[in-house]
């Protein structure tokens, strides 16, 4: 047992770790009001991009379901084609009860339609809330 | 006459220091333990039957779910063992970039870990510090994949982005800020009595029966086996990385807690040192990958196979059994927290209720990794 | 006759309110400073457009009170109700001998020091109770750790004291308090060091600073409670009103301990003289410019210290209160602080070190303290 | 290369029938047994042999429904050592009962809980042969292949499977 023990210079040690912080600048956010920067590729729920003409670029093929991994997503061509040639969904549903926001969907995409967005406080109190359909989707464009 | 009864005490599974749903029955004389059973399987989601009816590539985000305090390893393991399965050989750039990435989960894990085990001892303080430098990592993972927690940061054959200038800038200055950080916390506890009396000499693992257990990681370094998959059998470049593992042979309380203070040290290195590495590097993704976003391998040759890289917690094991298809016939998860959990009744005989809690702590449980 | 009545009515009034209030509102500081400790904000939302939570405790009062009274069915009912109001009606009965300033005592017994020290230990009779009665196996070894716990930390805690009162000669409180006025060994002179027993007896005071954690029940010696091993020790069961009442009663016993310590230690509500507060901040001034991280504490001392310089020259503000509240403050801030930093004893560990090095110590304090008196005194 | 080779001929030397199958694939050797001498050959993997294949990674179990000894059980070791790996299996059949390794290496007794648990193999001389992942009144085994995905139709072969046993505790009793 050497001085600096009888002195309890280890215990002296902890409480400056302390008090160094209790005059320090809190870390924390004040979450509803003060809200984080989302990074960039932050993946958040799902939307469906347009282009310039404001016609949908998604075209149906339902390469995204295929590759979910839980089954969350469900597409269903239109029978009326746009021009003649084009596809558009006529239903295009995510269940966010059963997303897990993997990016897969977003990678298959061959034309680049589904994104996924900032969107992340996706509380509800229902399930019904927290399905999204195709019109719902195509908000997520600002 | 004096009768003496035992006391059988049920820890668990929502009691505040077991980490989750883990459920011990104690079987106690006085405050003395005389006989433990661990009581696991109240996380169990099948995720191995999962594996099974999905294809390779969809099955990565599940990966995510087992030991969620560190998916990017979960990821690397499972990727490394298709990939060995597949035959793929992985550009330079993007074992790199697996490095960077992995070895900020560990010290993110490892981090969880620190605050948690002092939590348990009551140090409560000591688990907002490292929260606060975990959420720096986290920051980092959300710039570079999108996400915090459930990652899914590799894909079969590669990874999704090349690193940006800004992720770089990011990291080394955290590489920076962190060891003063860590120096903070070890002024909280390593000299620190209580911290001492409460750690050395509990739950004490020889190195026989760390063996003999199948426990893995720092768990089994701190019982004095010299035993690193990342240097003894290196994967995705860890050989041109230099970096010290530490062994401690006292098989405590403590020694576990100085080998993964000494770990994050040397993470933080060996970041840094893949940083310096990632210059000139180059590719992405295998040439013989599956193209296209690496969707999906179509078809995997048959066979068998085992990888197991060093997660943060231990020796993370995938092992294969494929037919052919483009899902896996069987996929067993060897999860390092679930062996290690099955030596706690030796470590824990014998000693004090309040002992529990700091076992615990010490052999850094996950129970998404440990119930599957 | 009636009139002193009258005055002892309206002290009580007043002291039991002060009391309550400020158990309340350690509440609130003990999570704001725990929350600055550990770099976050604290309760912020209570209290509208002043934010800081500054009504978080009528908010945390009120929610306890409404919530449902349950009474576990298989517990002994009257011991579980009886237990939580034994502890609360000792802690607050136990502040009628506290001196908080010269006449603004409830009963100056002239046994008042050991009043509080017997009816405190009575204290062990409620934890027991409520770890028995619960019927449930957390709250019995809760329970049982903390009988074991108290009655050993009473005994060093009684001789520290005994050392203490060796040189005021008196177990009055009042009394103790001013023999602490004047000068240290009556050589020094009055300005450079007060004549506080702690100067004096600086190993019963460390020694009375450390049962005063385990008679508290606060880290890191809280095993009674425990969160990690044993949820929530001796009052695992109780909820609401009753969970309250052991809630304050923790805190009225930090208040009293506080106190107890600065009237026997810290000289009561004698004020230290103002070259003190010089002395003290102008070389923790120069220390803080080596050492960067105490630079802030410091000179948060040395700011302190100036600011009382002022009310000293501009108005003679000897209010005695003042200094008394200000010194069981710093107590208070010492507990939480402590509090935040360390981890928890063991159970063993910490009879060991009641027993193997507190006592001995506190045995040979006695005995040199009693050599000293004789030869020099 | 030549070193890893060894082992498997080293098995094979010791054993020679015993030995059904050995393979490489993928840098991992395999090396197939008869389940009558499993718990023989893997105490001399672990004693005896060159490497000395002291720690055993993990142990597991395959379901194959059309093949006749329905399991195969597989054990990974390691040598603490050289860090060296093999791959050890054999096949059990359904109402078979496989030699416990539980007596060589404590951390088998987990693994071999948790192969019965979820696809029903059972194991000789086990200390503690009892569900580990799922609950103590969970019926069947969910692992094997011909167990339902489905949560209704898990939960139908449920209540059949229970009706089934307490038939069987009706006649019994009978």
């Amino acid at each position: 047992m050497n001085l600096g023990t009888i002195f309890l210079n280890d215990l002296r040690k902890g409480l400056a770790v302390t008090i160094k912080h209790f005059f320090s600048k809190p870390f924390t956010i004040r979450y509803p009001e003060e809200k984080r920067e989302l990074a960039e590729r932050f993946r958040g729920v799902q939307y469906l991009k347009i282009d310039e003409e404001g016609l949908p670029l998604c075209n149906a093929c339902s390469m995204c379901a295929k590759v979910c991994p839980t089954g969350a997503i469900k597409v269903v061509a239109a029978k009326e084609k746009i021009d003649g040639k084009r596809r558009v969904p006529e239903t295009f549903d995510i269940d966010l009860t059963r997303c897990m926001f993997c990016l897969f969907c977003e990678e298959s995409c061959p034309s680049g339609a589904i994104t996924m967005g900032h969107e992340f406080e996706t509380s509800a109190l229902s399930r019904e809330e927290c399905m999204r359909n195709y019109e719902q989707l195509n908000k997520g464009n600002k | 006459m004096v009768k003496v009864r035992e006391l059988t005490l049920n820890m668990g599974p929502h009691h505040p220091a077991t980490h989750g749903v883990l459920r011990i029955i104690l079987l106690l004389n006085g405050e003395t333990i005389e006989d433990s059973k661990p009581v696991i399987g109240y996380l169990h989601r099948g995720i191995e039957k999962i594996a099974e009816n999905l294809s390779y590539h969809q099955f990565m985000p599940y990966t995510d779910r087992l030991d969620y305090l560190a998916a990017p390893s979960n990821n690397l393991g499972y990727v490394l063992a298709v990939e060995k399965l597949a035959g793929l050989e992985i550009p330079k750039r993007a074992q790199y970039i697996r490095i960077i990435i992995t070895e900020l989960t560990r010290i993110a894990s490892h981090l969880v870990w620190i605050g948690t085990h002092a939590l348990d001892l009551a140090a409560m303080t000591v688990f907002l510090y490292c929260f606060r430098e975990r959420e720096m990592i986290l920051d980092l993972f959300e710039m570079y994949c999108g996400a915090r927690l459930t990652t899914n940061t590799f894909r079969i054959g590669g990874v999704p982005y090349d690193l940006k200038d800004d992720f770089i800038k990011k990291t080394l200055e955290f590489t920076d800020y962190f060891p003063p950080c860590v120096d903070d916390y070890e002024k909280l506890l390593t000299k620190n009595r209580i911290w001492m009396k409460r750690t050395k000499e509990v739950g004490f693992l020889s190195r026989e029966d760390a063996i003999n257990y199948g426990v893995s990681g720092p768990t089994a370094r701190g019982s004095g086996l010299d035993w690193d998959i990342r240097r003894d059998s290196p994967y995705s470049s860890y050989d041109e990385m230099k970096f010290h593992v530490p062994v401690y042979p006292e098989g405590d309380v403590y020694a576990r807690y100085l080998v993964r203070m000494e770990e994050m040290r040397q993470a933080n290195e060996i970041v840094k040192q893949a940083i310096k590495a990632l210059e000139g590097s180059e590719g992405l993704l295998a040439e013989n990958a599956p193209k296209k976003g690496l969707k999906k391998i179509k078809k995997a040759p048959e066979g068998e196979v085992y990888h197991a890289i060093e997660a943060p917690k231990g020796e993370l094991g995938f092992y294969i059994h494929s037919k052919g298809d483009s899902n896996p016939y069987r996929l067993k998860i060897r999860a390092p927290s679930f062996v290690n959990l099955s030596s706690i009744s030796t470590m824990i005989k014998g000693n004090l209720i309040a002992d529990v809690v700091a076992v615990i702590g010490s052999i850094d449980i996950v129970l998404g990794e440990i119930d599957r | 006759m009636y009139l002193a009545i009258f005055i002892t009515f309206v002290k009580i009034f007043i002291i039991f309110s002060g009391v309550m209030l400020t158990v309340a509102y350690l509440s609130l500081f003990e999570r704001k400073w725990a929350g600055r400790i550990q770099v976050r904000y604290g309760p912020m939302r209570c209290g509208g457009l002043w934010g800081h939570g500054w009504l978080q405790p009528f908010a945390d009062g009120l929610k306890l009170f409404i919530k449902e009274d349950i009474i576990p069915d298989e517990a002994d009912a009257p011991l579980f109700v009886l237990s939580p109001i034994i502890i609360l009606t000792i802690a607050i009965v136990t502040f009628t001998v506290v001196p908080f300033a010269p006449g603004f005592i409830v009963s100056d017994l002239n046994i008042g020091i050991l009043f509080i020290l017997s009816i405190s230990s009575l204290g062990i009779y409620g934890i027991v109770m409520a770890g028995w009665s619960s019927n449930n196996k957390y709250s019995l070894l809760g329970g049982l750790r903390s009988a074991a716990q108290m009655l050993s930390y009473e005994i060093p805690l009684g001789l520290a004291v005994i050392s203490g009162l060796m040189f005021a000669g008196s177990l009055s409180m009042v009394d103790i308090t001013t023999v602490q006025s004047g000068s240290l060994f009556r050589i020094i002179p009055e300005w450079l060091l007060p004549r506080w027993i702690v100067f004096y007896q600086p190993v019963a005071f460390f020694i009375f600073l450390v049962c005063m954690l385990a008679e508290t029940n606060r880290l890191p010696f809280d095993l009674p409670e425990a969160e990690t091993e044993l949820v929530a020790g001796f009052h695992v069961e109780y909820s609401g009103m009753k969970f309250s009442m052991f809630f304050m009663a923790e805190y009225a016993n930090m208040i009293l301990v506080s106190s107890v310590a600065v009237t026997l230690f810290l000289g009561g509500w004698n004020s230290p003289t103002f070259p003190l507060w010089l002395l003290m901040s102008l070389p923790v001034l120069l220390y803080a410019l080596y050492k960067g991280i105490w630079r802030k504490f410091f000179t948060v001392v040395f700011l302190l210290g100036t600011g009382i310089l002022l009310l000293e020259i501009f108005q003679d503000i000897r209010i005695p209160i003042f200094w008394f509240v200000i010194k069981v403050i710093i107590f208070l801030f010492w507990f939480i602080w402590v509090r935040w930093t360390y981890p928890r004893y063991r159970y063993d560990q910490l009879m060991h070190i009641c027993w193997y090095w507190l006592l001995p110590l506190a045995l040979i304090n006695i005995i040199v303290t009693g050599f000293i008196k004789f030869l020099f005194m | 290369m030549n070193n890893e080779k060894n082992v498997l001929d080293e098995l094979k030397g010791k054993f020679g029938e015993d030995i059904t199958e050995t393979s490489e694939f993928a840098g991992d050797l395999t090396a197939a047994v008869r389940p009558s001498k499993w718990v023989e050959i893997l105490n001399f993997l672990k004693i005896e042999s060159k490497d000395k294949y002291d720690y055993m990674s993990d142990l597991c179990g395959v379901d194959h429904n059309d093949r006749n000894p329905r399991f195969d059980v597989v054990v990974h070791l390691m040598s603490t050592g050289n860090f060296k790996r093999v791959r050890i299996k054999t096949q059990v059949e359904e109402d078979e009962e496989l030699d416990t390794l539980s007596e060589i290496w404590k951390t088998a007794n987990w693994h071999e809980r948790e192969a019965f648990d979820l696809l029903g193999i059972r194991f000789k001389d086990h200390p503690n042969l009892e569900r580990i992942l799922l609950p103590d009144d969970f019926l069947g085994h969910p692992l094997r292949k011909d167990y339902p995905l489905k949560a209704e139709e898990s939960a139908k072969k449920q209540e059949e499977l229970r009706a089934a046993l307490k038939g069987e505790k009706v006649e019994a009793d009978g």
